[in-house]
């Protein structure tokens, strides 16, 4: 007879721990890609992050997390009604994963599983938005978001970790969303892209950083919480939590290095924006594999992974797609390396989940033959076909109807202004002494608030105003 | 045709402008200028490290006009530009033998 | 015979993780204040929260925790002494709440509980600052935080949460700080605000932010430390810090939505500034209440708080009062809605520490009456009141003693160098270069170190300047 | 009969959120750094940082875990074969300091406390960087960070954690890192300065921080991944961990005070750099001695800290040698501070390890004596004399053969561009529209990128370009 | 010797610069500067306040050149810059005395 | 009256200053430049995409002083803003035709 339900302490501080690292990679996605961004653009890139993390945790709440982890429907979707947010789960025996063998589950509340789902949905959305810096409409970019989110995300999780298709039926393995998050991402990014166009002059005109040191910080804040993503997914603390985060660390440091090696031959110099991109790269490639891997194969995957993400970057020139800040070439790119890197490497001997949770089979040098590696190409596949194509006809049926894309000349002027009424910076130290210096850096001149019913200003100036007028 | 060119303590910008566009003045140009004179500058202190400011941040003011305008429109500067404290600033006047408007290519008085 | 006294891991570490969590929302503040700023100003602002944090910090171990945490003398504090900072508590048995009955408490070290409760005192003092930017003496700060921590937070901490007049006899529910904190800074920075009086040129003049990215960065910042604020309040791992943690994230969400909702309609475009302010006005409302409501009802909460914060802040244009940075339009604003909140939504059905612990009953909409609602409402008057008044007070005689504000031409130059005897930002790439670009932004000229008794420069100087020389 | 080997989730979260936060270290480092450099070379310095975070962290998993933490060979260092990178440790049994009568040790995964310690290894090359800022050639850098952490760093660590001579056989006292991480950086930052020379123009030329707020933004994030370095380093959630959690609040918090202080009686104002530095000094100090002394102890640590450190920094200017960002009078001043004082204040009433596992004795003031103030001292003297040679023999080999000094005209023009073609800000609103103000801050013109084979710009432009044209 | 000297849109000194090239134009300089005018400003918004944003950013390019270039210079300029839309600001022409190369010290046109 | 307008590199600002203070020269007024002449530019990379950047930073010194002493200031400026490297820049004189001080409304050389 089973013990009654009880909390894990571990497990559950892990979890939350792990959720508020994942929820805070999101605003420092915002910061990596404003620095990468042109200045008169950052708001509105930024804008697209803070955007989704509003919009998208809402949906999560809703509907998004029943119809990834509801009871499995028919292999494509979980059922909506299953945890509908008017619904309330604080039940001794809501914790996530109780069966009636096992009561307690992984002995986490339902509601902390919840919550870290969460944010891996909210960061996936925000990833896309890299693809279509500076030219796209606000109001599109919500309307995308929204679609995209529920016909594709919140399916896809289901397919890969809730039961659907490819965990559950294909067998194909994603420790914590290669496939799920960035092919899923990068694959969307194409497809949007497309349908907006290139931005203005690109690629004739230099389109470069304007803040680097904010693409760095990003960078870091985005390893920190990546910590949470790969490790946490493991969602109970054992050997393989360890593992994920060591190899988590160990691939991300050998992608840095990885990068700036290609850099240093290809270009002559080593940068801070590569050594940035290099770790992210890094990070998206052992998202699939940190917790199925050995330590070596993670360095000899961030290796790989830095040096062709920073080779793939340069198709955009190539086929002409403006991919502004290279979701394609990172996410789409990286996710697949490490996806594919399971097919080669993933070892019962490191994880026995692999057999006995997800039915996969080793990978080829451990002796698994090639059937790892065609179901995680499959696995790939289908995601990428459909999150693609979905964003495609989203992004079209918005440019047709409410359009998606600025004026030309909004584009040009900075959509920050057009799309947020807003400039980044005013950072002359004359400003708001009198307009003096407010437009040095911002392009603002004498800005007045506007008149208010009853304004102060009217009334005879305050004593110390005067010191000044005399 | 004249050029007035003024440099200003920043915060006065906003009445010099108010006061040539009383003028009728239709534009002006404007830009961030450090200025160096009797006016002392300041210390700022980094570690222990003390610095002497000797720049201090000044506006540029330019405006185009017609020969007549040129005292009322020096006049109307100075007048708005005044704190009576040091570092108030400059006004000067440089003949200008040409002014084409780009959009129009309107050239003389009525490129402005 | 209850067992030896035990520490609890899990509860442990996640009071450790939360208590740094807090910590980190102090410099998140002073970028999110010091972001809105202007450039002239963002040091002195974010000076302010610096300093709170090594002057709070210290007097909360000295007798800041005692009096808000020792044993309750008179409904109104605690024992001074009771903790004393000269005093050691290492014992086996110094552990939080631990009774004859039950001698583990909750399994923390009581060394962490202060910790936690320290960065609480930090932060609310700190939150003040917003209200008084750019022409507020730095000693005079110093004196205010000194005097507002000793006479208003720390008592009304004890209040509220050590078994003083609000939770013990009043019975009004308070999660994580919404009258001890919120209502309480916001009352406070009114109070300051009114005495100070108005910046010189304002509203008149435009005074927008310098460094909007600065602003998000803050934002994310404090997002992602209040996990640690509301969660942790719970002080154990269980569904209701699981439902806390949830809670804050959907309100959070749902507020960003409802103050760009409310900016799109009123102003005619959803801004980054107003998705970072909406964040926090969520994060501000939730707080009060994360513990005590379901889900759906944090939801609803983060909407209208989102929403009515929006509004709120034009309040000071139309009553002429300068709370610079909207302390009071955010923090007062949304402690209040998140404090009234309780009385409608509160539901032991979520808690059952509403009225077991607190003696608290259920709100309105769960068939509580109007008793709930009406102990929230006087708790923060009572708040109010006391808050604003002793800070009024103090800054009066701050101002009547050693002064409390600058001279009119230091506000004007910029309250950076007169205060502190440095500008913010040097950005230009032929700094040091020579002076050339020294001043370019930072209004820097030719720039020397005081001379030192053995300077250097006197010597010949070595090869490698001589490069240069040649 | 000892039970099965069992992971303790308390002690193994914990030491994963600490590996994670100390991580965070390093980016905030070099955003500390960076701010504190001139905006020509931020993204040299910040890249010295993250190099770091590559290299070392996959020497450490290559080899420099087992030199640190291997079977003792010799007192000097550790089995370099016991843990190397080819092998895995994954066993049930493999939980560090897992013995026959202590099968599960502290119950932590191997692999969690090799990364724990790999991210000190990495902070502490990285901290060296600040002595070096504008002129160091990047290729040098990487060989001096290899070299000096197989030399020095590796076995260090070793002689102090690993059972080698300063812990094991020597009884000296270093809780996180005094010793071997802060007086051994410190050191070595000397070292390597002397060799490079000055930056041209130093100190002649005024060399102010370029980005203040940048200052305190990774101020405050080291101050948050602090409290896992040292309070993470008992290992273990107990009373200690707790001790040491808020001592280094406490000593902290005082330095702030300390320091600002001592800038307003000697150089009239407080400043942020101030007050940032003066965190970083009390954290350095706090680091040795947070579990072995009481609170109070700790709040007297941190004033002086920061009060001797504030002065300390000049020393530079009188002896003529350019530690640029004031490694030693921050790092090597703050670390002898803290390591003495153990020699003066460490308590066995606080921490019984101290005798128990260390076998040193309690400080002068506890009646101990002068012996542990002895064995202090000569431990940080052997680390100190070690570091600095070895760095000063390293730095002189890379300079006699690759030359370690970057041009003096590279130097002058910025090392930004001249070692890693970027500049890091190109902050005008009409950046990219044109080239008409992309050089307004990074000294940029035109900006074209490089042709593509295929570059699509020699198509026709596409439809939206062509609407600007008109 | 002359010095051409314009104001201009940042979207167009590309076009501007190219142009100046092909005339075989050595050198010129350009610095930001802010322009009010015609050309209406835009509204930034910051928590419910608006701001009304008069001066817009332009581009201010300098060209000394041999009295007999002047007219193509400026023509050139005025071409390049023009899209025709108000705000494609101003082109004026003043005279300058004397010109110094720094490096070697020549002077008038020898200097350019 | 003259105007004296020197653009030079950054780097040599300090050098002109002080042989200007050293001359007696009361005030001057700086600003931050863009150059592009004979000098070449550098490259930058940005994730493998190439950007020539042709414009360099440079000083704008500009002296207003009385017509006798405009050879010594010309010559001194010269004189400290050579390094002998391309790009040292330009110093240029033109007419100015009447100079006021805001401060005080003094004109012509009591204004300086
Ligand atoms: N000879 C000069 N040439 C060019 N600019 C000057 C000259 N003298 C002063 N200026 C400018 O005028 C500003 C104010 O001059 P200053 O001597 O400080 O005060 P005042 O004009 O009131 O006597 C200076 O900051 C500088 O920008
Ligand atoms: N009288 C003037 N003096 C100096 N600059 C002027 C003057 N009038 C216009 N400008 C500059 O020319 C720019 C364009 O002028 P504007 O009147 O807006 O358009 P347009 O030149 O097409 O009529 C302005 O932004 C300003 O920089
Ligand atoms: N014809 C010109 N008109 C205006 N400025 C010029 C002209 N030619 C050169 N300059 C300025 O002088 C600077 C130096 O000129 P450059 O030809 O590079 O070197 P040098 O003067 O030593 O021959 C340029 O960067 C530019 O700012």
């Amino acid at each position: 007879m089973p013990e009654a339900p009880t909390i894990d302490g571990g497990n559950t501080v892990w979890l939350l721990v792990s959720t508020a690292l994942v929820l805070l990679m999101t605003p420092g996605l915002a910061l990596f890609y404003g620095g990468l961004n042109r200045a008169k653009g950052v708001l509105n890139m930024m804008m697209m992050s803070f955007s989704a993390i509003g919009l998208i945790s809402v949906l999560w709440w809703f509907y998004g997390f029943s119809v990834a982890f509801g009871a499995d429907v028919n292999g494509l979707w979980g059922d909506p009604g299953a945890y509908l947010g008017t619904k309330t789960f604080l039940a001794e025996t809501d914790l996530w994963g109780a069966t009636a063998e096992n009561p307690s589950g992984i002995g986490v509340p339902l509601y902390v599983f919840m919550a870290f789902q969460m944010v891996f949905a909210v960061i996936t959305v925000a990833l896309i938005s890299g693809a279509i810096s500076d030219r796209a409409k606000f109001a599109g970019w919500l309307l995308f978001a929204f679609g995209w989110a529920t016909l594709v995300y919140f399916p896809v999780a289901h397919w890969v970790w809730g039961g659907g298709i490819i965990g559950a039926k294909l067998h194909a393995l994603d420790f914590a969303g290669g496939t799920a998050v960035h092919i899923n991402a990068g694959a969307a990014a194409l497809g949007v892209a497309l349908v907006l166009g290139r931005r203005v002059g690109w690629p004739r005109e230099g389109m470069k950083p304007h803040n680097i040191p904010l693409v760095a910080l990003g960078a870091g804040l985005l390893w920190f919480g990546w910590f949470g993503f790969n490790a946490g997914s493991e969602l109970t603390v054992d050997s393989v939590a360890g593992l994920a985060f060591l190899n988590t660390q160990l691939a991300t440091a050998a992608a840095v290095l990885g990068w700036l090696a290609i850099e240093w031959i290809k270009d002559g110099k080593p940068t801070m924006v590569g050594a940035s991109s290099g770790a992210v790269a890094g990070l998206v490639a052992i998202t699939p594999a940190c917790g199925f891997i050995a330590p070596w194969a993670a360095v000899l995957l961030g290796l790989v992974a830095g040096a062709v993400c920073a080779l793939a970057i340069s198709l955009k020139y190539r086929l002409g797609y403006d991919d502004s800040l290279d979701v394609v070439g990172v996410h789409f790119v990286g996710g697949w390396i490490g996806s594919l890197w399971l097919g080669l490497f993933a070892t019962n001997s490191v994880n026995g989940a692999i057999s006995d949770v997800v039915g996969a089979s080793d990978g080829l040098f451990y002796g698994g033959g090639l059937t790892q590696l065609g179901r995680q190409a499959l696995a790939g596949l289908i995601v990428t076909v459909w999150s693609a194509g979905i964003a495609w006809l989203l992004a079209f049926a918005i440019d047709k109807t409410i359009g998606f894309r600025v004026a030309a000349e909004a584009e040009v002027d900075g959509i920050d202004v057009a799309e947020h009424a807003e400039s980044a910076y005013d950072l002359s130290p004359t400003t708001g002494g009198g307009a003096g210096g407010a437009f040095a850096l911002a392009g603002i001149g004498a800005a007045r608030p506007a008149p208010e019913p009853t304004d102060p200003a009217e009334e005879p100036a305050e004593p110390v105003s005067e010191k000044v007028a005399g | 045709m004249k050029l007035v060119t003024a440099v200003i303590k920043p915060y006065q910008l906003d009445a010099v402008k108010e006061a040539l566009h009383a003028l009728g003045v239709a534009g002006l140009t404007v830009s961030e200028v450090q200025g160096y004179g009797r006016q002392k500058g300041h210390t700022e202190v980094y570690r222990g490290a003390e610095y002497t400011v000797e720049f201090l941040p000044k506006i540029r003011v330019e405006v185009l006009t017609d020969e007549m305008d040129v005292d009322k429109i020096v006049d109307a500067i100075v007048g708005a530009a005044r704190t009576g404290k040091i570092g108030d600033g400059k006004v000067w006047v440089t003949g200008v033998e040409e002014v084409v408007r780009v959009r129009t290519g309107e050239r003389g008085l009525d490129a402005l």
